[in-house]
């Protein structure tokens, strides 16, 4: 059609708001990586200082150390919302008349704020005061506290994580698996599958896309998200539990390291970039063959 | 063929009867992992609700209180003295304005991503998707000052545009994807009907993805609700979300724990509600076959 | 009413990968049912989408009457398209979406509210489909909505019908009815129509005249009766017809042509020039329609062909017999009364005016 | 794939060279601009705040700050100063956090929002080199602006104190909102039980001190209450274990607040600031043997800690005393209030106040929230007259009893502030030893005063029973400082590390921050 | 090899709609059966209760000797080619066709020499590592047919597999279809709508309508002598025409009379029809080519209007009009013309067939 000189007037309200209220903003942050730029340092003036951030950054071990516990977070949360996600979506999708009631009251735990959720994480994991560190204690799972060790610090942190967002990966799986297609399971019946087999080999395979947009959605968020960390143990014990986004967080709010902080952050965007852009094409090549 | 043979022999009677009586145990177990995980779910929320009716030495206690008098006080605290009953229409404000916004803006630039020949389409496409996880806090500061000099700071506009920074994105991506799914012929079938391309998709495309629209706005709404930095840092004391606000109950005297329990239960109910008045909206947006990217 | 042209038309898809017509020129006069024959992919539906306006051409012209409208928006038109996905607004009862391009803002000032009532119940009535008005458009199977899709094209008076396969999907007993009523509503209005299948036997049945596509190129355009008599090449040929015609590959032998090697036919005068002309030596095409063969005793002289019946297909009055002959095949079609039995030896006979003669390279008819 | 994360990242450099220039300066440098007062001559006649306010009537100030108790009886007061000047007040509390990052966000955008600003002091030196902050000599020294009857020579609790929170380099930026310190907080109905002197004593061969006033007592008696459930306990059964003390645990400040209490007691420091300054930036001298000493000791002592104490922050640590989980704590006497609530502690009435274990030094560190003007405020001078008005006494009273911390001396002529339980020991901290309001003896039922073993005990770094006050960094890096000390403390409590690792990577890392080193 | 029966099957859905009306069918071993109906017809359903897909409400299915009413599909050993092809869409050609060996645990040797001999005999072995999606229609379907042969089932089951084909196509598959159960001799149950295909392949047709069974007879017996109207209607390309008459007798003989023709029923019809005790209004069925029109009035003729001519190559369609306002198809001479609304006149010929108003049954059967 000739509407192509109208495609314009279509996007362009969103790409005066993307331009402005991300875009700009963004470049400003990426100048700020140029720059020593720190209210922290009596030395900074704010001067050009080409890449001497990243450079920094290339030798400093906290950043790697922060990428490696992402990675010790992100992948067992993600395992494991994956799973309880699924045999949620399972049961609720066992019977769409039960779905229907049961997805607002799974949604809740995903409606208290990333801030209340790792507050109350806090105190229910506190041996001395909490309901569920108390119970750890008595049955003899956890000794001392479960914070404030180093090896139960950063599953403890997946565990809430897990609780507030499997709702959210079960309201999609159970989405995809309402929607599935009919015919393949009375093929895969009549082919002789037994339900275990149905599972693995049709609905696992089929139901796989929508697993890869929830992945593509946690992966981001768990790159972004630095407030349950932040107010469950701040990266601590030492820095077991510091994410990227709390090391940059830390840079850049608690150092007021701007130059630093944004190099950081311009460092973990290109990686999520790459990153999302392997699972966005993995997704695109599924979808492409069915 | 003897591997049939052996899989397909005749099923005795009793063979029978016991296959019958596994399918209805499964139905049970069904049933009770179900309830298993509503309680896994809904008793820690269940928890935080007791805790906002009760006192700090209550919830404090080396031994866990199951039984107490329920008391208010935390729920009038933090509501009607702190006044902060307001920020959760301040955070209703501030949701359904960048989520309606966003809407408004994002679902047409994702129909012409859906149906526009546009140059570099892909390659501008993945970029918005990329942007959605910019980080809010490298994004602050620069927001900060742009508001400032726009004079947005201490209005709602502030904190709206911020939340659009990531509602944008989200609306866009996954509003593209439902319209991906229905056919162009619709499109083709209303224009050739006389109706121009902005009619077209008013009157024959938007009725289709009405529950689309539902559930990304409210899983937008969601994310808005529970943004925090930007609430804190781009609003005043008038225009602050709940969210952004819950910190300051976090004192070096010690957590206002009825207090934080008391706000954030109440501060989600709006949204619960939402949800429950929209769930078959949702689950049909949801199960659109759309949000496979 | 409008005649509409089509000038060196071609369009591409893939980025230029997929040609799916090339260089189209084509004139359909004011007033005619004209039908586009051709297989899937043939290009047909790309056609109507061009000249609807849902598509663009790559290079070429499209006139309306005097008009070119190669570049107009597809509501500027003033065509009316059934598609054959039906392309129902789902969310629509079918009264609505039957009366949706008569509420469309252009024509706000031309129908009122109780006009597009009565229109929609009448164009309803035609189709059968007055008592689903009612419904959604998935609470109907696929012939009714398909059905839909037709009314809502007929519900207005445009410039010109296109309709891409509007009757696929009925059943057999509807589809022969409904190719009547087309027939019927295209001659009472007089509105140009073009109108694609895939099945020779609709076109056949309700085209004014016709054209055959094939990848993306025009094989012959004319009436169905020329069409069916003279194909101009093996495609047209083959398709059109139903069984397709049996196309033998044969050896010039003077003035005989020698049929799989096992029978002569001596070849008519006209066929012969043309042979010379077109500088064919040694090999043929005779096609030989399978209602023109003729059963008869393999002892018999009058045997062309001998073979042994492969298939019987019953089609009721008639049925199709598919004989062997060596590693040929030949098809016929006959009386079920008069028809052998699988595996029986049959010998088969035709005569030579029955024949059609192609140019074993262009694949070209030769008289 | 890899090529156009690339293509993105080259879009946004180049993008960034043509932006560059539009990008807000990285460190604004504001002159401070001479004071514009709309009355520069003396008002004849009285000064009235109405007066001196009256080119801002109609206008309104905004405050922000840490949402403390004292900050509610601002809000509730503050209408007060809206009646008598015309104006509007808009108080903003936020988490303590959060009211550090608004600030400075708010300050590096130089949007003005803000006309007073609530800071922890240690910031001043952050605020103070970006150029932010005006100082308020220009105001305190304009007549017209100045109300006679307020001074803060004089009227203080500490001079040294005030330099310390109030000053950098010499130029005072703001008033004293909070004036805090910390000491030991113990349940003195356990230790003047009859029966558990008597335990005590036959256990470790000496009187149960009251309160312990060295460290050696402080571990013993950590030792001793440290009770498991079902065990008695000042003659009650015991329903859940019981420990000696609490300590901050978690990476977290508490932590930091908690380790500098032993080091400056054992003698140690982390910077040697020179003349005792905050502002002056001085060695690194954190690996020291006082310091390693001092951290061994807390990393014993968290035997006797509860077992949460590796993530308990200030709030645990409150938990802990407001449930009777543990017998004493070093805790900050802002919070004390809370503990002496009887809606939410079990402990109430049942606390004493004493001074920090002494090993080297008889100490007390300093802290402060400060009342700040901005160079980016639009009327300072109403800022200034606010605040001024926020120093009065009235108000400071009404913060006390709250639970604020008055630096005013004025305040504690108050009864009912009196009658509070830890402000003498407060006083007779921030006055170094100087004031003693009232002196409790062991035994005493009311708990009230500074306890007399900790009056009479001698500082050894000058012979007699004064207090040292020892002030902390103040200077821009203060806030990593504060952070690597915190990080490492941490690796050390949870014996991620050793101590002395902790403390030799610690000097590293000190090192590599500070400019002059 | 199997024989399959069905006795007095029903299939009742939720809210007491029928599906399946008591069917009782017996499908001989090797028999390629057809289930032949409109859409709706319960054909589907019945032979989705014989997949096990859909359970039987009432009544009994036999495979041989074993009652199979209450297994699941996959301890039935039949296979199935669906209408859609129902292929699973993340797999290759190869790997679908290998899905039923698969989960039988079958070793990779033997499983490659199954699928190979599967795509070699369908003639796809070309496409084996190709994704579903890219392929055709037509080789979809050869690969769901491929995944049924695979395994060598005990019953085939194909619901209206080449349904989605086009018509050259189709034409040519049914053949494929024919050869290929000709080399499998497998029973086989062939479920369609197109009475064509059923016609052109089944050794048996049963004709189903709205849950009920018709008629069962080879293709023959079903187009010549439908037991009701419905087969009479359904079979047959162009369909049969329908006229509403009387019988009313004269002068002993008797004739069927309608507003626009009275025709003499022939001494066999008659002696059919000497015990009928219905109503006398009866449905009149005449195929379209045993019509003769003339431009002439001739003996027995009667007239009717010209309402469309459809030339079709080897012949041509005459819709015309009735005077009783029915609208008939012939089967005319392709060099017949004639104008819209000019008058013919119609001559039937034997056989026509005679049907009762309520019950619809062939009263000449």
């Amino acid at each position: 059609m000739s509407s192509r000189r109208y495609i314009l007037w279509w996007v362009l309200p969103a790409a005066i708001l993307f331009l402005v209220i991300i875009l700009i903003p963004f470049v400003t942050a990426l100048t700020f990586s140029f720059r020593s730029f720190s209210f922290t340092s009596s030395v900074s003036t704010g001067q050009y200082i080409g890449v001497d951030n990243y450079r920094k950054l290339v030798f400093d071990n906290d950043f790697y150390n922060s990428f490696r516990v992402t990675f010790l977070y992100l992948v067992p949360a993600i395992v494991l919302q994956g799973i309880l996600g699924l045999g949620m979506a399972l049961l609720i999708a066992g019977a769409v008349r039960r779905a229907r009631v049961l997805i607002p009251i799974m949604l809740l735990p995903t409606l208290l704020t990333p801030v209340v959720i790792g507050l109350i994480g806090v105190l229910t994991l506190n041996p001395d005061f909490g309901v569920i560190g108390q119970l750890l204690k008595k049955w003899g799972l956890v000794q001392g506290s479960v914070l404030g060790n180093a090896s139960t610090a950063l599953p403890a942190i997946i565990a809430v994580d897990t609780y507030q967002w499997t709702p959210f990966i079960a309201v999609i799986l159970t989405a995809g698996l309402l929607a599935l297609p009919k015919e393949p399971y009375e093929a895969a019946q009549v082919d002789g599958a037994n339900p275990i087999q149905t599972f693995f080999r049709v609905t696992m395979p089929l139901l796989w896309p929508y697993f890869i947009v929830a992945l593509l959605i946690r992966v981001i968020d768990a790159f972004r998200i630095f407030d349950i960390i932040w107010v469950m143990t701040r990266g601590g014990p030492g820095t077991a539990t510091e994410t990227v986004a709390v090391y940059a967080y830390r840079h850049t709010f608690r150092y007021w390291d701007f130059g630093y902080g944004s190099a950081l952050i311009m460092v973990i965007f290109v990686f999520i970039s790459i990153l999302v852009e392997y699972l966005y094409k993995a997704l695109q090549r599924w979808q492409a063959a069915q | 063929m003897s591997v049939e043979a052996q899989t397909f022999r005749p099923i005795s009677p009793a063979n029978k009867a016991s296959a019958l009586s596994s399918r209805r145990l499964l139905t049970y177990v069904s049933y009770l992992l179900t309830a298993l995980l509503v309680v896994l779910f809904l008793f820690p929320w269940l928890w935080v609700l007791s805790l906002g009716f009760k006192t700090r030495a209550e919830i404090m206690s080396p031994n866990i209180v199951w039984f107490w008098t329920p008391t208010l006080n935390n729920y009038i605290e933090v509501l009607i003295n702190k006044g902060y009953w307001r920020l959760i229409i301040n955070s209703l404000i501030v949701a359904v304005s960048a989520v309606a916004l966003c809407i408004v803006i994002g679902v047409p630039t994702a129909y012409a991503f859906s149906r526009f020949p546009i140059p570099g389409k892909e390659s501008w496409f993945y970029m918005i998707l990329t942007f959605r996880m910019a980080p809010a806090v490298v994004l602050a500061l620069p927001l900060y000052v742009l508001f400032a000099r726009a004079k947005l700071l201490g209005t709602f506009g502030a904190p709206i545009l911020a939340h659009c920074t990531f509602t944008l994105p989200f609306v866009i991506w996954l509003m593209r994807s439902f319209f991906d799914d229905i056919p162009k012929e619709i499109d083709a079938a209303a224009m050739t009907d006389g109706y121009s391309r902005w009619e077209t998709f008013l009157y024959a495309i938007l009725p289709l993805v009405k529950s689309g629209i539902v559930a990304v706005a409210l899983f937008s709404i969601i994310f808005s609700w529970n943004e925090f930095l930007y609430g804190l840092i781009l609003t005043s004391d008038a225009t602050r979300p709940v969210a952004s606000q819950i910190p300051s109950l976090i004192r070096p005297h010690g957590t206002l724990w009825g207090e934080v329990c008391a706000l954030a239960t109440t501060a989600s109910l709006p949204v619960a509600f939402l949800i429950f008045a929209l769930q078959r909206q949702l689950v049909r947006g949801l199960s659109f076959g759309a949000i496979k990217g | 009413m409008a005649k509409i042209t089509l000038m060196n038309v071609s369009k591409h898809y893939k980025g230029g990968e997929i040609q799916a017509l090339k260089d189209i020129t084509l004139e359909i006069e004011d007033g005619k049912f004209f039908c586009l024959l051709g297989p899937a992919g043939a290009g047909k539906t790309t056609t109507i989408k061009l000249i609807a306006g849902i598509e663009q051409v790559d290079s070429g012209q499209i006139f309306m009457d005097d008009q070119e409208i190669t570049d107009l928006l597809p509501n500027q038109r003033d065509v009316a398209v059934a598609f054959e996905t039906y392309a129902l607004y789902p969310q629509r009862t079918v009264r609505e979406n039957l009366a949706f391009p008569l509420r469309a803002p252009i024509r706000k000032k031309e129908w009122s509210e109780e006009q597009i009532q009565r229109r929609v119940e009448e164009i309803a009535h035609l189709l059968g489909i007055h008592e689903l008005l009612d419904r959604l458009p998935r609470q109907l199977s696929g012939g009714q909505r398909q059905r839909v899709a037709l009314g809502r094209a007929l519900v207005r008076k445009p410039k010109a019908y296109l309709f891409d396969e509007p009757i696929a999907h009925l059943d057999a007993k509807l589809r022969h009815r409904m190719r009547g009523e087309l027939r019927r509503i295209q001659l009472e209005l007089g509105i140009t129509t073009i109108y694609t299948t895939p099945d020779q036997l609709e076109a056949l049945s309700l085209a004014d005249y016709m054209a055959i596509l094939n990848e993306g190129k025009i094989e012959q355009v004319g009436s169905p009766t020329e069409i069916y008599q003279r194909p101009a090449n093996v495609f047209v040929a083959r398709f059109v017809g139903d069984p397709p015609m049996n196309i033998l590959r044969s050896e010039v032998e003077g003035d005989e042509i020698s049929l799989f090697g096992l029978a002569k036919l001596s070849l008519p005068a006209a066929i012969r020039s043309k042979l010379t002309q077109a500088e064919i030596e040694k090999s043929l095409m005779v096609g030989v329609r399978p209602r023109d063969i003729r059963l008869v005793s393999p002892s018999s002289g009058e045997a062309l062909l001998r073979g042994q019946v492969k298939y019987v297909q019953v089609l009721g009055e008639t049925s199709i017999l598919t004989v062997t002959m060596d590693s040929h095949e030949v098809r016929v079609k006959m009386n079920t009364q008069d028809a052998p039995n699988r595996g029986e030896a049959v010998g088969l006979s035709f005569a030579v005016q029955d024949c059609h003669f192609f140019n074993p390279f262009t694949e070209k008819r030769l008289d | 794939m890899y090529r156009q994360a690339t293509l993105w990242f080259s879009i946004f450099l180049i993008g960034s060279l043509v932006l560059g220039a539009c990008a807000p300066a990285a460190t604004p440098t504001p002159e401070t601009k001479p004071v514009e007062t709309a009355a520069e001559q003396v008002p004849s006649g009285e000064w009235s705040l109405a007066k001196a306010a009256e080119p801002w009537r109609g206008q309104t100030l905004r405050l922000i700050g840490e949402a403390l108790p004292p900050l509610e009886a601002l809000e509730q007061l503050k209408g007060q100063f809206e009646q008598i000047t015309g104006t509007k007040v808009i108080i903003e509390g936020l988490g303590h956090e959060e009211a550090v990052e608004k600030v400075t966000l708010d300050f590096a955008g130089q949007t003005g929002v803000y006309d007073v600003v609530l800071q922890p002091h240690r910031a001043l030196g952050k605020l103070v080199n970006s150029g932010w902050l005006r100082p308020i000599d220009e105001f305190y020294n304009n007549p017209a602006l100045r109300d006679p009857n307020f001074s803060y020579e004089g009227s203080l609790l500490n001079t040294v104190w005030f330099r310390e929170t109030n000053t950098y380099q010499g130029k005072v930026y703001g008033l004293p909102f909070h004036f805090i310190s910390m000491y030991l907080w113990y349940r003195y109905d356990w230790f003047d039980h009859p029966d558990e002197q008597a335990a005590f004593k036959e256990k470790y061969g000496y009187d149960l001190p009251s309160p312990p006033v060295t460290w050696e007592e402080y571990m013993d008696v950590a030792e001793f209450f440290t009770r498991k459930a079902g065990e008695t306990l000042a003659g009650e059964t015991l329903t859940y274990d019981v420990y000696g003390h609490t300590w901050g645990g978690a990476r977290h400040v508490t932590a930091w607040y908690d380790f500098l209490n032993v080091i400056y007691s054992f003698g140690g420091r982390d910077i040697a600031l020179p003349d005792n300054r905050g502002d002056s930036y001085g060695p690194v001298v954190v690996n020291s043997p006082e310091n390693l000493e001092a951290l061994k000791l807390i990393i014993e002592s968290l035997k006797y800690a509860p077992p949460g104490v590796l993530s308990s922050t200030w709030d645990e640590k409150q938990a802990a005393q407001q449930s009777g989980l543990v017998a004493m704590a070093i805790q900050w006497d802002d919070a004390a209030f809370a503990v002496e609530d009887p809606e939410q502690s079990k402990a109430a009435g049942k606390v004493a106040y004493s001074g920090v274990p002494i090993k080297k030094d008889k100490m007390t560190q300093i802290e402060g929230w400060d009342y700040l003007i901005p160079t980016s405020s639009k009327k300072p001078e109403l800022a200034w007259l606010f605040v001024q008005w926020a120093m009065g006494k009235d108000i400071q009273i009404a913060q006390m009893k709250l639970g604020g911390q008055s630096a005013l001396i004025t305040t504690y002529d108050d009864a009912e502030v009196l009658a509070i339980p830890y402000v003498p020991t407060s006083v007779y901290l921030k006055t170094g030893g100087k004031t003693v309001l009232s002196v409790r003896k062991v035994g005493d039922p009311s708990g009230v005063g500074v306890p007399e073993r900790y009056l009479n005990a001698v500082n050894p770094l000058t012979g007699d029973t004064s207090v040292s006050i020892i002030a902390k960094p103040t200077f821009p890096e203060e806030e990593r400082l504060t952070e690597a000390i915190i990080l490492w403390v941490n690796r050390a409590l949870t014996g991620e590390v050793t101590p002395e690792v902790a403390l030799q990577e610690l000097e590293k890392e000190l090192k590599s921050i500070l400019p002059t080193q | 090899m199997t024989v399959l029966t069905l006795k007095n099957v029903w299939k009742i859905y939720e809210g007491n709609v029928i599906g399946v009306e008591d069917l009782s069918i017996r499908v001989e071993d090797g028999e390629l059966f057809a289930l032949l109906g409109p859409s709706g017809c319960g054909k589907s359903s019945t032979l989705r209760m014989i997949a096990g897909l859909e359970k039987i409400s009432k009544g009994e299915l036999w495979f041989d000797d074993v009652l199979v009413n209450d297994l699941e599909p996959r301890q039935r050993n039949v296979a199935m080619v669906f209408e859609n092809y129902a292929l699973y869409p993340y797999l290759s050609v190869y790997e679908n066709i290998a899905f039923p060996l698969r989960l039988r645990g079958m070793s990779q040797a033997e499983i490659d020499r199954k699928v190979r001999w599967a795509a070699d005999f369908l003639g796809i072995t070309d496409l084996l590592p190709l994704r579903v999606r890219s392929l055709s229609g037509g080789q979809m379907q050869a690969v769901g047919i491929g995944r049924a042969i695979v395994r060598q089932p005990a019953v085939l089951l194909m619901d209206e597999p080449i349904s989605h084909l086009e018509a050259r196509q189709r034409a040519r598959m049914r053949e494929e279809l024919v050869e290929l159960h000709a080399q499998l001799g497998t029973t086989t149950i062939y479920v369609t709508h197109d009475q064509v295909e059923a016609m052109a392949m089944a050794h048996r047709i049963a004709v189903m309508n709205l849950g009920k069974l018709q008629q069962v007879g080879t293709p023959k017996e079903v187009y010549n002598q439908p037991r009701t109207k419905f087969v009479g209607g359904f079979i047959g390309e162009p369909p049969m025409n329908f006229a509403n008459c009387e019988l009313s007798s004269q002068n002993g003989d008797l004739f069927v009379v309608s507003p626009s023709f009275k025709i003499k029923l022939s001494p066999q019809a008659a002696q059919k029809l000497s015990d009928y005790q219905g109503d006398r209004r009866v449905q009149l069925g005449i195929r379209p080519e045993n019509i003769s029109v003339s431009m002439t009035p001739t003996d027995d003729s009667f007239p009717a209007k010209v309402y469309v001519t459809e030339p079709q190559g080897d012949r041509t369609l005459l819709s015309v009009l009735l005077d009783s306002d029915e609208l008939f198809l012939i089967e005319v001479a392709p060099d017949f013309f004639a104008n819209p609304d000019e008058t013919v006149y119609l001559k039937f010929n034997e056989p026509i067939h005679l049907f009762d108003q309520v019950e619809e049954v062939n009263l000449l059967y």
